[in-house]
């Protein structure tokens, strides 16, 4: 860092007190892990909320695992299940006598130990294993396209933003208006039906050919990718609007600060311009917002595995939903809401190291 | 699978055939404890472990050898001593002896959580190496069928015996089926056939069960990637058989049952049997088959399937109803009851039925056809009340519902009847698995009773149209249109497939044997 | 050399060895959804190479948007639609119109030639990047020779010469006081050695001390550099110390130019006068002062004829339809019919033309000199 | 945010013309659709004409039929109704709690900011589909209100975010204090001085909500959680996906609610977009063609007079 | 000039107590680092200020050495840390950091920035009647329409008509501040309180508006704080001056002695470096090198110098300076001064 025989504290004016003093780096550096450091808090407070909610949303919500396997047996066996294989399977799911503090402290325990508890519908395999077979699937798929959505919706953003009123951007802003209304599901099932039916360019279903051995060679990458396409396709169609929309007006914002309009008479090249002084700046709230985002994209992909038959944690929630998995209903959900919480923290990582002023978000 | 899917096999694309399961989700779970209470277990278990007996659905859905080869009651019919075939392996090599019955059939007795298959036993002990005998608490000749339940599947004592079932995944199976595990992916899951199958050779080598979905299987299907798959698909013979008429096949099965409108007798209107009749005289039941795109398929009032069951049924009470308005007017009349403002009205109650339906079966529009039918022929105004599966099957269980729409059948005159027992009532509110229409009536007991302590054809021929006649008269339930097991194919690689006309077996993934004995039939096609 | 200059200025002079600037009948407009606002209506000056040419006038009248169509960095809807900017380059190369140049050519004089100090210097420096690498950025595109480091090095040197302790080039602008980052835009404005740097109200955001601190700064590089200055504020009482010569802009327009002395002295526009008046002084005796009666015209609908008229005392028959024109005698110009020979009604005594305090006879009476 | 130009300046851009008059002429059809449907003969959006089985639009159906019969056009009427009854409710619970949390968050600042800001950024970072799939899972069988008060009450975070952040900046203006200083209590401070200045953001928030309301509906119905009684865009679409219309080529079934969703989102993205205009000036672009003919035009003048 | 009247009279010395006082007045501000960690802003140290009827003080001081803050504690926005306010006589209790209303009919404080200090949804006429009926109980259309043209006329904003339901956004800066002027003599305030009330303001207007809170105050007697960055303006209208430094009073006394004598180095470099037309043709190498570069910065608020807080940029510093906080100075006639140039007076003071 930078010597620490700083001159002398001074103050400046207005009245943010730590815009007004100019402490030494080392205290600089401080300040920027302390934002971490309390981001780090909050998350940690969000995470204990979840674990909370998690615990409390099926106790408090009608509907029991029990039961449901029951029903669920009866219609595909067409048989009666006695009372007691409803009893014994009660046992299986946890004591429901027991009161709502033991039954928490068990829960508590039972996540310390990455037990999310055992899958109804697949009995006996526990939830965490297939939480945890769906889960790089999801992040493979939303990770890509969203990081490509942000990227492709920012860059477009930039230039309409800078050349805005121009007719590229009178064309480009409504029509990606019209674009990001469309509802999502409904481009991936025109995409499906165009791509994956019609012309038969792209798979419709599924995540890799089956056929070839998994592991980092190339067909097995190449397929994963064949297969990704169509759905990481319509994630970024439908998503990159947001953000182009959201950039185009920063930037417009931007491009009018006095900082750019230095740049430009520094003689600086216009990509310059662009890039390090306007698209820098105008980026920093919409990466506040990628960063808010991604719990919605996450969720999102919901939506996507569902259309492309996706083997993803959101087709892992669907059907859990679909056959009141609760367990598994409320273990997808705890793990999607910490990795959004952890999706949250990194880019909040990222932004202390974007922006210097660590402006806490208002 | 997609494009690719159907090469880079090694072993050859002729050699396998390929089902596209459409209902299992978007990944496989590597799951074969077969007697866990899981929904969704390893796809086509039942390649590798068998039950004892089948159904045949080509004749009556009477109950069938399997592994087991005979059978024969006590005269009580309370016990019943099977005699297992012989020469039955375990892929491991190991003999099926009537040691793994009678473990198999003991599990769910011993730990009652894996009592998934409905058993009415009470116990199963060994009489010899290929000989055991089943003991029932009461007169159990109609209960057969339990046995044929792919829910009751027979498993080695030698490995199951010391494993805990309540944690164990067995990823490793050996059953007496036709096929071993060959490799198990999330998606795609590859059965290997053996070579020493009881059954005979099977002509393929391995077996692959792709997870698709059922739009996507359509395409498949239309595509060749896949062999089989199953699903209704509306307008199917255009869309897809009249593409390739010869190879393309889509056919239907009828299982028996019906999907019927199922009345809560246990709560008004519908305790009133004038209630039911009426609106079951004014349903279009032909409007509804006209959407679903299979004329023709309406049901006839007895919930029997009148091919299944041809000689079952009572010939003069096949013929499905037609709407007669004025019947249903008078029989309103009969009961005191008058339709005021759309709403059914006596002794001064007024009732506004609704019609509760699963919405995952996206039946909202043929309820919708029903509520017209209504509205039009008798003024009463039906509310549609659509539940996702869970919540639809929560109202039934609890009686929370006027009218329900849902499927009635079973394995035989009996398992199509057997719901009605009035044992099975509970009160509105308490959960009841079956009779969920709360209907009770002494005669029907009675019937019922009599079916479980016969097995003379003759006799319960007689009983069957005593209760063919009391449910047409008393209405607890009334058939709208025909179940049926939907099956499509593309015939490109395996020719020598059933066909409605002319069937055994219905070649339907998931009736265990029924798919065996299709696929000993089965042969490359040519070219 | 101090004295060259001023004796340049004092004698008017227009040759171009000594001109940077020759405006002429610059016009700026803004676009908007009704009428253009005119925001600039046919500026005329000259500036001479090294003098500081003060420009002062009320909020709106015009300040801001002169100066960044000087350097051509105003961005729609602001639109320069006529007249001509010609700059003199120092090493004698032909004469260049700002207006017309190609962005290339623009971009090739920027910096190395003609450069800027924002009002705000929070607002003027990229709050992601280092003050150092925000010099360097300048530095090397207009010297692609300069590696990274040298680059580096150049910038703390020319913090260094506006008190700021070179170790700070490593600083981001918002940990710098206010003071500090006012002075690194100066030192970063001079960094590529321009000939011409304009300022729009470089001091307005600090307090006065610190205000003196750079101002004391900027007089004594320009004495070393020998760049020229047009300095823009509000704040008449400043320019009157700090320039050589001072052009008052009123409603876009230049209503009246000459050198400090003179317009301190002998403001002859009204509203000079009521300028200079508005501003009460230090030390000298005070006085009743009543400042300029009514407010500063709305640009959209610029008063008719003169624009001051409505709120000139000395306004006669015609004010309030003839524009007048800025006449130079003997290098003091004004825009003011009282000072157009052939339009003058009467000779009117000075004391007349003070601001409009007569038309109020409830205050105390104006000072005049 | 000048009172002037607010009302005249709103209305003055094509976007903010378009995208209301769009999103009114939906708002009308969902007011006048029971009444269109019923009187309209043909046009009932229940009944199975079962001698049009999934064709595709003609004189009789100008929208052509669903497999069920059922005219096309009169569903996406009727639908319109369903839809936006979800988007209106929905946006109505959403913006109220969004105020309800964000304006006295931004105004007192302080604790109550604290726990409040807390609150809401909770909700920001918790993924909401899923939390809302699984109460309305759980919720087994709803209606369209229940749909939308889900969909409301999990959806206003982002809203209470941006109304905290300017009930801050407003309460710190000046004229806050001033009144203050004059001695106003703090509820007329916060509702007449205060909320007022917040109305634009308040009403560009409600758009989203609308349009977020009508786009989680649907994308709930697709994942089969819907009210079967009710018709809505998303129900449609529902239906159309189960019956296989995509695959099958049945797009009159499919791409009018489709559209329909798209134009209302579209019609109050734009609406926004004046919204957002009006307050950050800034964004206010002039074409660039205007400058261009200005410019020209001095040239011409400036040839013109130097003749 | 030739004019001879004096500008704005200042009535002589006033005997009478002081309307509002703020005593030995300190005020911290508890402010969070990012890392938590709380440090304390010393904003105001040890303020005392007496504001007299029909008297105006000015409070000039660079940007950030406590002037808002102190004004702001006069006005009741902030309780002091330590230290009274006093009014006419009475200290004033605070109920977490708020007054009560009936401080407020006393004592009203006008912002710098008349536009962002009126609501712009509001017009005229609201802005007037709202302190109306809060402190008067004014009801009745007709009355209060005769209330409002009184207030307007009062601050010369006549023909009435014209302004009274017109939005701020349709009146010039100088009308602006004329209504919030208006609204706060509405209350009839004692006291009132301009922080920097004409900086926002165009350079011609501003007399105006200073002319006019002169009337006020030589007609209504108010008392008046004129909070400035500009010593000139100062001088113009006020009785005294107290200077502000990192905040700390530095000097105080009647305007023209402080600006023509500064006794304490900072006031004189606050004086030498404003710009004063009156010296515009004077040579302007010398005005501007007599500034020597590098007097470094205002010093931060939440560490200051030990000491007195001017030492580290002030050319006559002695050791004492660095280590001892420097004591009032009494000069006499009124004037003070805290530097330890003056500091043989106050032990002189102190020993007698
Ligand atoms: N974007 C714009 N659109 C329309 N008119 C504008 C725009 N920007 C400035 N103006 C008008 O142009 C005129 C001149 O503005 P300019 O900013 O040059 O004034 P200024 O002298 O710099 O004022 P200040 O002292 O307040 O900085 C003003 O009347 C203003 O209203
Ligand atoms: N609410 C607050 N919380 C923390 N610090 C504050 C607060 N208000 C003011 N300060 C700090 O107190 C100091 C004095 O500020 P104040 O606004 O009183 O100065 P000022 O003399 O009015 O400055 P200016 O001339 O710029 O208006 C500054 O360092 C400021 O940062
Ligand atoms: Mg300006
Ligand atoms: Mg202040
Ligand atoms: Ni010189």
């Amino acid at each position: 860092m930078t010597t620490t025989e700083a001159p002398a504290p001074a103050s400046g004016p207005g009245p943010a007190p730590s815009a007004a003093t100019d402490p030494p780096a080392a205290v600089r550096a401080v300040r920027r892990w302390g934002f971490l450091l309390r981001r780090l808090g909050f998350y940690a407070a969000a995470a204990a909320a979840a674990i909370v909610l998690n615990f409390l949303l099926p106790r408090l919500m009608p509907g029991d695992p029990s039961s449901a396997i029951v029903e669920e047996l009866q219609r595909v066996s067409g048989q009666q299940v006695p009372p007691e294989t409803l009893e014994s399977i009660r046992a299986i799911f946890g004591d429901p006598d027991q009161n709502l503090a033991e039954q928490f402290v068990g829960y508590l325990g039972q996540l310390a130990r990455f037990d999310l508890g055992v899958s109804v519908v697949n009995f006996p395999v526990p939830v965490s294993e297939l939480v945890l077979q769906a889960l790089p699937w999801t992040l493979l798929l939303v990770g890509t396209t969203t990081v490509l959505a942000f990227v492709l919706g920012t860059g477009l953003g930039v230039i309409a933003g800078w050349k805005a009123g121009s007719r590229l951007d009178s064309i480009l802003t409504p029509l990606t208006a019209f674009l990001s209304s469309v509802p999502y599901f409904w481009v991936a099932l025109l995409a499906l039906w165009v791509f994956g039916f019609v012309l038969g360019w792209f798979p419709l279903s599924g995540g890799y050919d089956a056929n070839l051995a998994e592991g980092f060679n190339l067909p097995f990458l190449a397929s994963v990718m064949h297969y990704g396409a169509l759905p990481a396709a319509t994630i970024v169609f439908s998503a990159f609007g947001g953000w182009l929309l959201g950039m185009r007006n920063m930037t417009v914002t931007t491009v009018r600060e006095d900082y750019v309009l230095l740049a430009q008479a520094k003689g600086l090249s216009r990509g310059r311009v662009i890039l390090r002084y306007a698209a820098r700046n105008a980026m920093l709230p919409s990466f506040t917002g990628f960063a808010m985002a991604l719990g919605g994209v996450i969720g999102g992909a919901l939506l996507t595995e569902t259309v492309f038959s996706y083997p993803g944690i959101g087709y892992l929630l669907f059907e859990s939903l679909n056959k009141r998995d609760y367990p598994m209903m409320q273990g997808v959900f705890l793990i999607v809401t910490l990795a959004t919480l952890l999706a949250n923290l990194l880019a909040d990582s990222l932004y202390v190291v974007l922006d210097p002023r660590i402006r806490e978000q208002g | 699978g997609g494009s690719s899917s159907g090469d880079g096999t090694a072993g050859g694309r002729d050699d396998t055939m390929i089902y596209g399961k459409t209902d299992g989700g978007t990944t496989f779970v590597h799951n074969y404890n077969v007697v866990g209470p899981a929904i969704d277990k390893a796809p086509n278990m039942e390649l590798v472990y068998e039950p004892l007996m089948r159904i045949d659905y080509s004749n009556g859905a009477v109950v069938e050898p399997w592994l087991a080869e005979s059978w024969e009651f006590d005269d009580a019919g309370t016990t019943l001593t099977v005699h297992l075939r012989d020469g039955v392996t375990f892929s491991d090599g190991e003999p099926f002896t009537a040691d793994d019955a009678v473990f198999s059939l003991n599990l769910p007795i011993e730990q009652p959580e894996f009592s998934i298959a409905g058993v009415t036993y009470e116990k199963a002990d060994k009489v010899d190496d290929l000989t055991f005998t089943v003991t029932f608490a009461e007169p159990s000749f109609a209960t057969l069928k339990q046995f044929a339940n792919i829910l009751l599947p027979m498993v080695p004592e030698h490995v199951w015996a010391d494993q805990d079932l309540n944690t164990w995944t067995n990823p490793e199976p050996i059953g007496t089926g036709p096929f071993t595990l060959g490799e198990f992916k999330p998606q795609q899951v590859t059965l290997a056939a053996r070579d020493d199958y009881w059954g005979g050779e099977l002509p393929m080598s391995t077996y692959k069960i792709i997870p698709t979905s059922a739009d996507a299987a359509k395409a498949q299907l239309l595509r060749g990637d896949i062999d089989i798959a199953q699903g209704s698909w509306a307008n199917g013979e255009q869309e897809y058989t009249a593409k390739d008429p010869e190879h393309n096949l889509y056919q239907l099965y009828p299982n028996g049952g019906a999907m019927s409108a199922m009345f809560n007798a246990g709560r008004p209107p519908f305790d009133d049997v004038h209630v039911r009749r009426a609106l079951a005289m004014t349903m279009d039941r032909s409007a509804i088959t006209t959407t679903l795109q299979r004329p023709g398929t309406e049901a006839g009032p007895t919930g029997l399937n009148a091919t299944v069951y041809a000689d079952w049924v009572d010939p003069e009470l096949a013929e499905p109803w037609p709407i007669d308005a004025e019947a249903a007017k008078a029989e309103l009349a009969d009961g005191g009851w008058t339709v005021e403002d759309g709403a059914l009205v006596k002794d001064g109650e007024s009732y506004r039925p609704s019609i509760l339906f699963n919405n995952d079966w996206d039946w909202g529009s043929y309820a919708d056809i029903l509520i017209n039918g209504w509205r039009d022929s008798l003024g009463i105004e039906v509310k549609p009340a659509g539940q996702p599966t869970a919540g639809f099957y929560d109202a039934m269980n609890l009686g929370d519902f006027d009218l329900a729409a849902a499927s009635t059948g079973g394995a035989g005159v009996y398992g199509v009847y057997s719901f009605l027992d009035g044992d099975f009532v509970v009160p509105v509110g308490e959960s009841a698995t079956l009779n969920q229409g709360r209907w009770s009536n002494p005669e029907a007991d009675e019937i019922i009773a009599a079916m479980e302590s016969t097995d003379d054809e003759a006799e319960l021929k007689e009983l069957g149209l005593r209760m063919q006649e009391l449910v047409v008269d008393e209405v607890p339930f009334s058939p709208l249109y025909d179940n049926f097991y939907f099956v499509e194919i593309n015939a490109k690689r395996w020719s020598g497939w059933p066909t409605p006309d002319n069937f055994d077996h219905i070649p339907f993934v998931g009736m265990g044997p029924d798919l065996i004995l299709t696929m000993l039939d089965l042969e490359p096609a040519e070219g | 050399m101090v004295t060259q200059i001023m004796s340049d200025a004092e004698q008017g002079t227009t040759d171009t060895v000594s001109d940077v600037l020759h405006v002429t009948g610059l016009t700026v407009e803004y676009v908007t959804d009704g009428d253009p606002v005119r925001a600039c209506a046919d500026v005329t000056f000259t500036l001479r190479r090294g003098e500081i040419l003060g420009v002062a006038g009320e909020s709106g009248s015009g300040k801001s948007t002169l100066i960044t169509a000087l350097t051509r960095l105003q961005r729609p809807p602001a639109v320069t639609t006529a007249g001509s900017i010609v700059f003199h380059p120092r090493d004698g190369g032909p004469a260049i119109d700002l207006v017309t140049a190609s962005p290339r050519a623009l971009r090739a004089l920027r910096w190395t030639s003609l450069s800027i100090v924002l009002q705000s210097a929070m607002d003027a420096l990229n709050p992601v990047m280092r003050l150092g690498a925000q010099f360097a950025d300048a530095l090397r595109t207009h010297d692609r020779t300069l590696s990274k480091d040298a680059a580096w090095a150049r910038a703390a040197e020319l913090l260094a010469t506006v008190g700021i302790s070179g170790d700070r080039a490593r600083s981001y602008p918002h940990e710098l006081s206010g003071g500090m980052r006012q002075r690194a835009s100066i030192a970063l404005a001079l960094a590529c050695g321009p000939e011409l740097v304009v300022m729009d109200e470089p001091t307005t955001a600090v307090d006065v001390v610190m205000q003196r601190q750079i101002l004391a700064q900027v007089l004594r590089l320009r004495r070393t550099l020998g760049f020229a200055v047009v300095f823009v504020t509000h704040d008449l009482s400043l320019l009157l110390e700090l320039a050589d010569r001072i052009a008052i802009m009123y409603a876009g327009r230049i209503v009246e130019l000459g050198t400090a002395r003179e317009l301190y002295d002998d403001p002859r526009h009204p509203y000079t006068r009521g300028l200079r008046d508005s501003f009460p002084p230090l030390h000298a005796p005070l006085t009743r002062l009543t400042g300029i009666p009514g407010t500063p015209p709305d640009l959209r609908r610029p008063p008719s004829g003169c624009p001051f008229h409505p709120r000139c005392a000395a306004r006669f028959e015609g004010c309030d339809t003839h524009l007048p024109e800025l006449i130079t005698k003997g290098g003091h110009a004004v825009a003011c019919r009282l000072h157009e020979p052939t339009e003058r009604p009467d000779p009117a005594p000075d004391s007349a033309s003070g601001p409009a305090s007569d038309t109020r006879p409830d205050r105390t009476e104006g000072g005049a000199s | 945010m000048r009172p002037s130009s607010r009302g005249s300046g709103l209305l003055k851009g094509w976007k903010v013309r378009v995208g209301l008059s769009v999103i009114g002429f939906f708002v009308l059809l969902a007011l006048l659709g029971p009444w269109l449907t019923s009187s309209i003969p043909g046009l009932d959006p229940r009944a199975n004409d079962l001698t049009a089985i999934g064709l595709p639009p003609s004189a009789d159906h100008w929208l052509g039929t669903t497999q069920f019969g059922q005219d096309v056009l009169a569903q996406t009427i009727e639908g319109a109704r369903g839809s936006l009854f979800v988007g209106f409710l929905s946006a109505v619970i959403g913006t109220s709690l969004a105020i309800l949390v964000g304006l006295p968050a931004g105004y007192f600042g302080g604790r109550t900011d604290s726990w409040l800001n807390f609150l809401s950024n909770l909700f920001i970072v918790m993924p909401v589909l899923p939390l809302i799939l699984i109460v309305a899972g759980y919720m087994q069988g709803t209606g369209l209100w229940v749909i939308a008060l889900i969909i409301g009450f999990f959806g206003w975070s982002g809203g209470a975010r941006t109304i905290r952040a300017q009930a801050m900046s407003v309460s710190n203006r000046d004229f806050v204090l001033a009144m203050r200083t004059l001695g106003e209590p703090h509820h007329r401070l916060l509702f007449h001085e205060v909320l007022p200045h917040l109305t634009g953001w308040i009403a560009a928030m409600f758009l989203s909500g609308v349009i977020g309301g009508v786009m989680a509906e649907a994308g709930l119905a697709f994942l089969g959680i819907s009210d079967s009684g009710a018709i809505s865009w998303g129900t449609m679409i529902q239906a159309a996906q189960q019956q296989s219309a995509v695959l099958r080529g049945m797009w009159w079934w499919f791409v009018p609610p489709g559209l329909c969703i798209a134009l209302v989102a579209t019609a109050a993205t734009l609406v926004n977009f004046g919204v957002d205009e009006l307050a950050n000036p800034k964004l206010r672009t002039v074409r660039r063609s205007v400058v261009r003919r200005t410019r020209d035009r001095a040239n011409e003048t400036a040839v013109g007079s130097d003749a | 000039m030739t004019a001879t009247t004096p500008a704005p009279s200042a009535p002589v010395a006033a005997p009478e107590p002081p309307v509002l006082a703020a005593v030995d007045v300190t005020k911290h501000f508890a402010v969070r680092s990012a890392v938590g960690a709380r440090s304390v802003v010393r904003a105001v140290e040890g303020a005392t200020l007496d504001l007299h009827r029909g008297r105006v003080v000015a409070l000039v001081g660079e940007s950030g050495s406590g002037k808002t803050t102190l004004a702001r504690l006069l006005a009741g926005f902030y309780a002091p840390t330590s230290g009274e306010i006093v009014l006419e006589g009475a200290p004033v209790r605070q109920r977490r950091g708020r007054v009560e209303r009936g401080y407020h009919k006393d004592v009203q404080l006008i912002f710098q920035d008349p536009f962002g200090s009126l609501n712009p949804l509001h017009r005229v006429r609201h802005n007037l009647e709202r302190p109306l009926k809060l402190h008067h109980g004014v009801r009745g259309k007709a009355e209060l329409d005769r209330r409002v043209r009184e207030l307007l006329e009062r601050v010369a904003l006549s023909p009435v008509e014209q302004f009274v339901d017109k939005f701020p956004h349709e009146l010039s800066g100088g009308q602006r501040q004329r209504v919030v002027i208006a609204r706060a003599l509405a209350v009839e305030p004692k006291v009132l309180l301009g922080d920097e009330p004409i900086s926002m303001l165009d350079v011609s207007i501003r007399l105006e508006m200073l002319n006019l809170l002169d009337r006020l105050r030589t007609e209504d007697g108010l008392a008046l704080l004129y909070i400035t960055h500009d010593i000139a303006s100062a001088r113009y209208l006020c009785d005294d001056i107290v200077v502000m430094y990192a905040g700390e009073m530095v000097e105080g006394g009647p305007k023209e002695q402080v600006i023509a004598d500064p006794q304490h180095p900072y006031t004189r470099l606050l004086v030498e470096s404003s710009p004063d037309p009156g010296r515009g043709a004077r040579d302007r190498e010398a005005l501007f090198d007599a500034d020597a570069d590098g007097l470094g910065e205002p010093p931060s608020l939440i560490d200051p110098p030990p000491g007195c807080r001017f030492h580290p940029r002030c050319p006559f510093a002695m050791d004492v300076c660095r280590t001892q906080a420097p004591p009032r100075a009494d000069l006499g006639d009124g004037r003070w001064a805290r530097c330890w140039l003056h500091a043989d007076r106050t032990t002189a003071q102190e020993n007698e």
